[in-house]
């Protein structure tokens, strides 16, 4: 079992969403959060004042998966979630020890 | 001898008497004056706060990362709108006697000596040019929704001040000026066409030479952009509507009782009408309560009653409204399905209710012969929409070519607030 | 025989001056009338931004995801109240020569020839009808936020619908109509009971038959659900404020310099007074500096002053608010230990401070004998509110029993936005 | 003898005619007066909604766990204004007859028997005061938004009071209440020093002694709080500027036609060249298009013409705001380079820009000589602010040395709102 | 020592909470997330066009715990978080390598 | 390949920031989150009512850094995070399986 973490663009997640229907993922959790990155380091002005806070919204995705399908998972991001420009995030992929079903407290791989 | 005395004294006292008479004339006109001139300031204030309504509205609609855009070009355009109406605008409007084509009564605001007295009309001459100039402004604020959040700001403010300045008050002044539309009987009340359609022909001519916003219409189908906020797109509306009392109002351009009573009566019953009309069309087509249709759904109520606020009978009224709010969802939906994107649906309000306001003078409206008649209300909205759409797609085709209108792909993504403006909305 | 021929002449000079001087006065009374109708076709523009008032003070005072029905529903109450009230309402309410107690001057609006004039009062009947619609609207919209985040929209429109077009024009004939309340001497300057309590009492019935938002009366004691937003609160707040000089300067029914100034001021204290009276008993009460408890201290007071701003000094007034404003933060804390639960606090703000003020006539009143006295006002409160409550609790009940009132479970939590809407109010 | 019977009808006709001409002069004048007080009355709405304007302009700069703080400052200030007006202030600002210096015409509102007519002035009595208090709360307004963030509520809710109470009213009373300021030939319109001013001279007294707020001067230099939304910041902003037409054009004090539409004409020029002043200017300083700046520069355009909106050209209120404009974001940076902490630019909008229009009456101002010349300008710009500047910072100074002024630092991280108010403006 | 997420429904927040409480577990991190659900896939409605955006949001709680706590914590989200309908969420397990306390730069157990 | 998260306070973001830089971290993801702590027990007041919330927003940092960086990475967020008072916060260091650059696919440090 998995945990996929993917930051990607705002624009691509409705494209990375239906990719990973596809390939069976029906059910994740997102969340929007912002990317500091320095080569972006846009200035932000205000009232006068110009400071630096190249600070891009982006999009997280989080996504348990049991081991096989994390090539799947993995290729469909990348796919789907390219422009081919800087920018384009980074996907993250940690151990799970458990995962739980709140609702029946099943766990595991039945659990999803 | 007495009599004689006495005749002479009373004709002493007559002419006393014709004095007072008229010292009391002179200040009951003086009252009216001073009640039609304030009705029209108050109208104007309120036509001001119009443009809150836009800005928000605008804003509630757009995404969040182009709600600092939005605001500013909403912002400069009133400055915008004001400053060149000052300078041209009011004088391509009213040129006084001209050819009913093209007039211009020079650069500058230069009123007479009695411009400030009823010689010059129930309102000074100042009132006169703040009420028309806060009408300048709406129409290229029309605009600004329909571009937005993927048009560059310098060409748009370029293309505002121009089209304020220039396209807007020549065909205004075809009918309110005095022109040959007016002439020919057309009738547009308050603005159907002269402002609003105007507004959205222009706005047609930007979305086309723009193109959609990038995810709009993709190979997958049309995917909605929604905005951000529907409590400010709310607000927009009913400040928008609360406005209209002074667009519509202070058209009748006096305080005349019977009419601004009138014109408040039906330019809410249609307003209402309008948002019903949407609430049913839009719940038929989409099964659902669609909030964003019914707000646009009071502006194309108001927007088709616009034109025959002052001279249509309150079932009239509600009729007109009704139809305009049917025509809302139907209207953005082939929008859509002609991939024109327009982020606020200001041509569905704008545009089509605006024509559809200017034809129901023909069907509608109480007229002797040879005002309003239908053939009339089309020649007024195809020559004025031909040549609005014409002027506004050269000028944007202009823009284009030169300094290029729209924002890179980056920066559409990123959001104009930080491309234009290295502004967040939001922190 | 000159002075023969003199007096001739001067007698023609003498009905030269005066034809002059009746026509002066005929201009000045049209003046007059044109000011008159002026203020209360403002004040109509007054009264509907409170609607936009109210709006985003419900809007701000739920949750995040019941913003989009909430906004909805004022915005359709809005098209309802107009409307009803131009198909039967406004005939209901003003059915001229009648039993006292029900009569109905017929379907839709028909304006006779002199309606226009100085003949019908003091504006014209299209200044009537829209003023008084534009009342009619605000009592349903008191009802939808008390009933929010739980109640299913299609039968709340009905309700409305039925409310506004019925209930409220028939219990406004009692008084404002010239019926048996009035010729008791019941006396309700703008509406604290006609208006306001009207809508509270809807609001408890609604409530009562609803039951609590689930999760706010728990085992574990009351859990507050805090609204999303104290600025779009206080937008509203502000925005009734400013609708109320429309409210009750309007009721003057006139621009009577010295009435409608008093009405302004009155007004204007009892509102600061309620402020004040809330600061104070809300900080007594949790030692804390409560805005909610501010914002709804001045409804308190707007609410309060409503029956007597215009007969009443300067000191009452403020004490009027501030009585008002004292009994927020105590009737809120009531209502929800009688876990009657009201999300934005409408029966605190609109029931008992319209009961309140309506009493308050009776106490603070400058009248004659025979005018606004205590029992006569408690007579007013009990029968319009008996009246009311029943009429309410019946209608509410048969939807209950019919279509169901209440939003399933599931619905509620995920919120009545994508439940009855299927949109987001921010994305 | 028939001539005679003649001519005594002829005199009964012409005492008739007389008559009736009085009356009709009479009902004329009423209805004069009806419309000129309408107009104070209408006005004064219009400044109450600025409190709107100021409550959502300063919500919007502030950061999101200090909002609930701000609206409440704005809601008690308000009352504060309204509720010390009554019992003092408008007393001690127009005591009729005094040194100059300072009057008092004792607690209370004690209106006399011809104080609701024209004989009083044109509006009653209860006009003047109401549109009179609206102006007296706006200047603890300006005071709130300067020291946001990091001042203690309690003690600037009694530096409040004082202030509005005391301060505000003895400084008006030199120039308004025909202090010696007014006999020396000072003009001040509608006040660009005797409110704006005052506001921004008690506002740097407040910001001095507090301090900035922590982490805005860093040893790594400036570093920009950006507000937390830019949409209310700009309703904010809409909302004054469509309020400063009741404050502007109600400081005519009448409904006179000729100088209420100059006066909205030059309000609304100057606020958009300010707003164009505002863009150039900082597109110049940081090349980059910042709304907040624009918004200011309205505000600024908008208090430069405030001395002199009804005494100038055109021409003169376009350079007037142009200029103002210009000066608000080097005013900006200026503050901040002085490390004088000012979270909604209130100083260099109110204090800066007012000193510059109050200046410009003595450049522009359309005068015969000994009213508004330079020098008499730069005595009442020094004298008030020479008293004002003191008292505020003896006020704010007691006040530190005994309850202390500024939140402690964990408060300050965690926000005020749940540091003073226990309550988050958003959930 | 242990990193628990928990993707819980709003409604269910407090109650878990106080359950957290009683068995000691007085801090932790909390923030919205979206949860996206095929099942759940409702339509929303959108100025005239329908499409289909079935996610819901939700309350993730990031709770670090020792080791022999784990299965204290995670039945008490699991009692309090159940409602036995679909949707109630998950609770994934992972492992943390080393957990600081800022304020002392105390790690381990100590930082709790 | 690590994964460190640190919950740290508004005010020393910025700071923090201007450390990571200095020591090379130009690339990070941030969120807004909420800490709950039960000693910061502030009561919350709503229309009358009182109640317990003592939630404070927080910010939260997820830094992907290289095993050898993460001793940097602790002791910059140490330094300039600290305010001694109690609340400064917590950082908690995970393993990261995997890591990978959307645009490219490159994967481990090259996609740092
Ligand atoms: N080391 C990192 N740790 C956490 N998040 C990172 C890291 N590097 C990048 N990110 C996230 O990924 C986003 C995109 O990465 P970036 O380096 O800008 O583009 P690219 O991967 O195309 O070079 C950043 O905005 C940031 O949110
Ligand atoms: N595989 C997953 N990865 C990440 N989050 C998930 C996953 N499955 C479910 N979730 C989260 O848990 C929430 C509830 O799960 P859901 O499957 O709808 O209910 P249930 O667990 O009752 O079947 C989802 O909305 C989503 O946020
Ligand atoms: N066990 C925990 N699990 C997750 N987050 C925690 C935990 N303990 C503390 N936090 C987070 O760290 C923040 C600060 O911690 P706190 O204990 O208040 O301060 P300190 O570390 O100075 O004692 C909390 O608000 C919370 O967000």
């Amino acid at each position: 079992m998995k945990k996929i973490e993917a930051i990607v663009r705002f624009s691509k997640f409705e494209d990375i969403k239906e990719a990973l229907e596809k390939i069976g993922i029906n059910f994740f959790t997102y969340l929007e959060v912002s990317g500091h990155g320095k080569q972006k380091g846009d200035t932000v002005v205000y009232r006068g004042a110009i400071y630096d806070s190249g600070d891009i919204p982006r999009m997280k995705l989080e996504i348990i998966v049991p081991d096989a399908k994390v090539d799947d998972v993995v290729n469909a991001i990348l796919t789907e979630g390219r422009t081919g420009n800087i920018g384009d995030g980074k996907i993250i992929v940690t151990g799970v020890e458990k995962f739980i079903r709140i609702r029946t407290g099943e766990s595991g791989n039945d659990a999803l | 001898m007495i009599s004689y005395i006495q005749s002479i004294a009373a004709q002493a006292s007559v002419d006393k008497a014709l004095e007072a008479a008229a010292a009391a004339q002179e200040s009951a006109d003086f009252a009216q004056f001073t009640v039609n001139n304030l009705w029209i300031l108050i109208a104007a204030a309120l036509v001001f706060i119009m443009h809150l309504g836009f800005s928000t509205l605008e804003a509630g609609f757009v995404r969040k990362k182009n709600v600092v855009n939005i605001l500013f070009k909403n912002a400069m355009i009133i400055c915008i709108g004001l400053l060149t109406y000052c300078l041209c605008g009011f004088n391509l409007m009213y040129p006084g006697d001209f050819n009913g084509f093209l007039g211009f009564a020079g650069v500058g605001l230069y009123p007479g000596p009695d411009d400030m007295t009823a010689a010059y009309a129930d309102y000074t001459y100042w009132s006169d040019f703040i009420f028309q100039a806060m009408f300048a402004a709406t129409g290229a604020t029309i605009v600004s929704g329909a571009v937005a959040e993927r048009i560059k700001l310098m060409p748009f403010l370029i293309f505002s001040t121009i089209f304020v300045a220039l396209s807007y008050p020549i065909t205004g002044s075809w009918k309110w000026g005095g022109g040959w539309l007016d002439e020919l009987g057309f009738y547009d009340f308050a603005g159907s066409t002269l402002v609003h359609s105007v507004g959205g022909w222009a706005a047609l001519a930007g979305i086309i030479l723009l193109g959609p916003r990038s995810g709009k219409y993709t190979a997958k189908g049309i995917r909605p952009i929604t905005g951000h906020s529907m409590p400010l797109a709310a607000i927009g509306v009913f400040l928008l509507w609360f406005g209209w009392f002074g667009f519509n109002g202070g058209s009748v351009l006096s305080a005349d009782p019977e009419l601004v009573s009138l014109v408040f009566t039906t330019t809410s019953l249609a307003a209402a009408a309008g948002g019903v009309g949407a609430f049913f069309c839009s719940y038929f087509m989409t099964k659902s309560h669609d909030l964003s249709m019914v707000l646009n759904g009071f502006l194309g109520g108001l927007v088709g009653i616009t034109a025959s606020a002052d001279s249509v009978s309150i079932t009239s009224s509600i009729i007109i409204g009704l139809i305009a709010g049917v025509i809302i969802p139907i209207s953005v939906t082939a929008f859509d399905k002609a991939k024109l994107d327009d982020p606020v649906g200001a041509t569905s309000v704008h545009l089509v209710c605006g024509i559809w306001g200017t034809l129901a003078v023909g069907i509608f409206g109480n007229f002797d012969e040879g005002t309003g008649e239908i053939m009339d209300q089309l020649i007024g909205i195809v020559s004025i929409g031909v040549f609005t759409f014409v002027v506004a797609f050269i000028l944007f085709y202009i823009l284009k070519v030169t300094m290029g209108l729209r924002v890179s792909e980056d920066e559409e993504e990123r959001g104009l607030d930080m491309g234009e403006h290295d502004m967040r909305a939001y922190s």
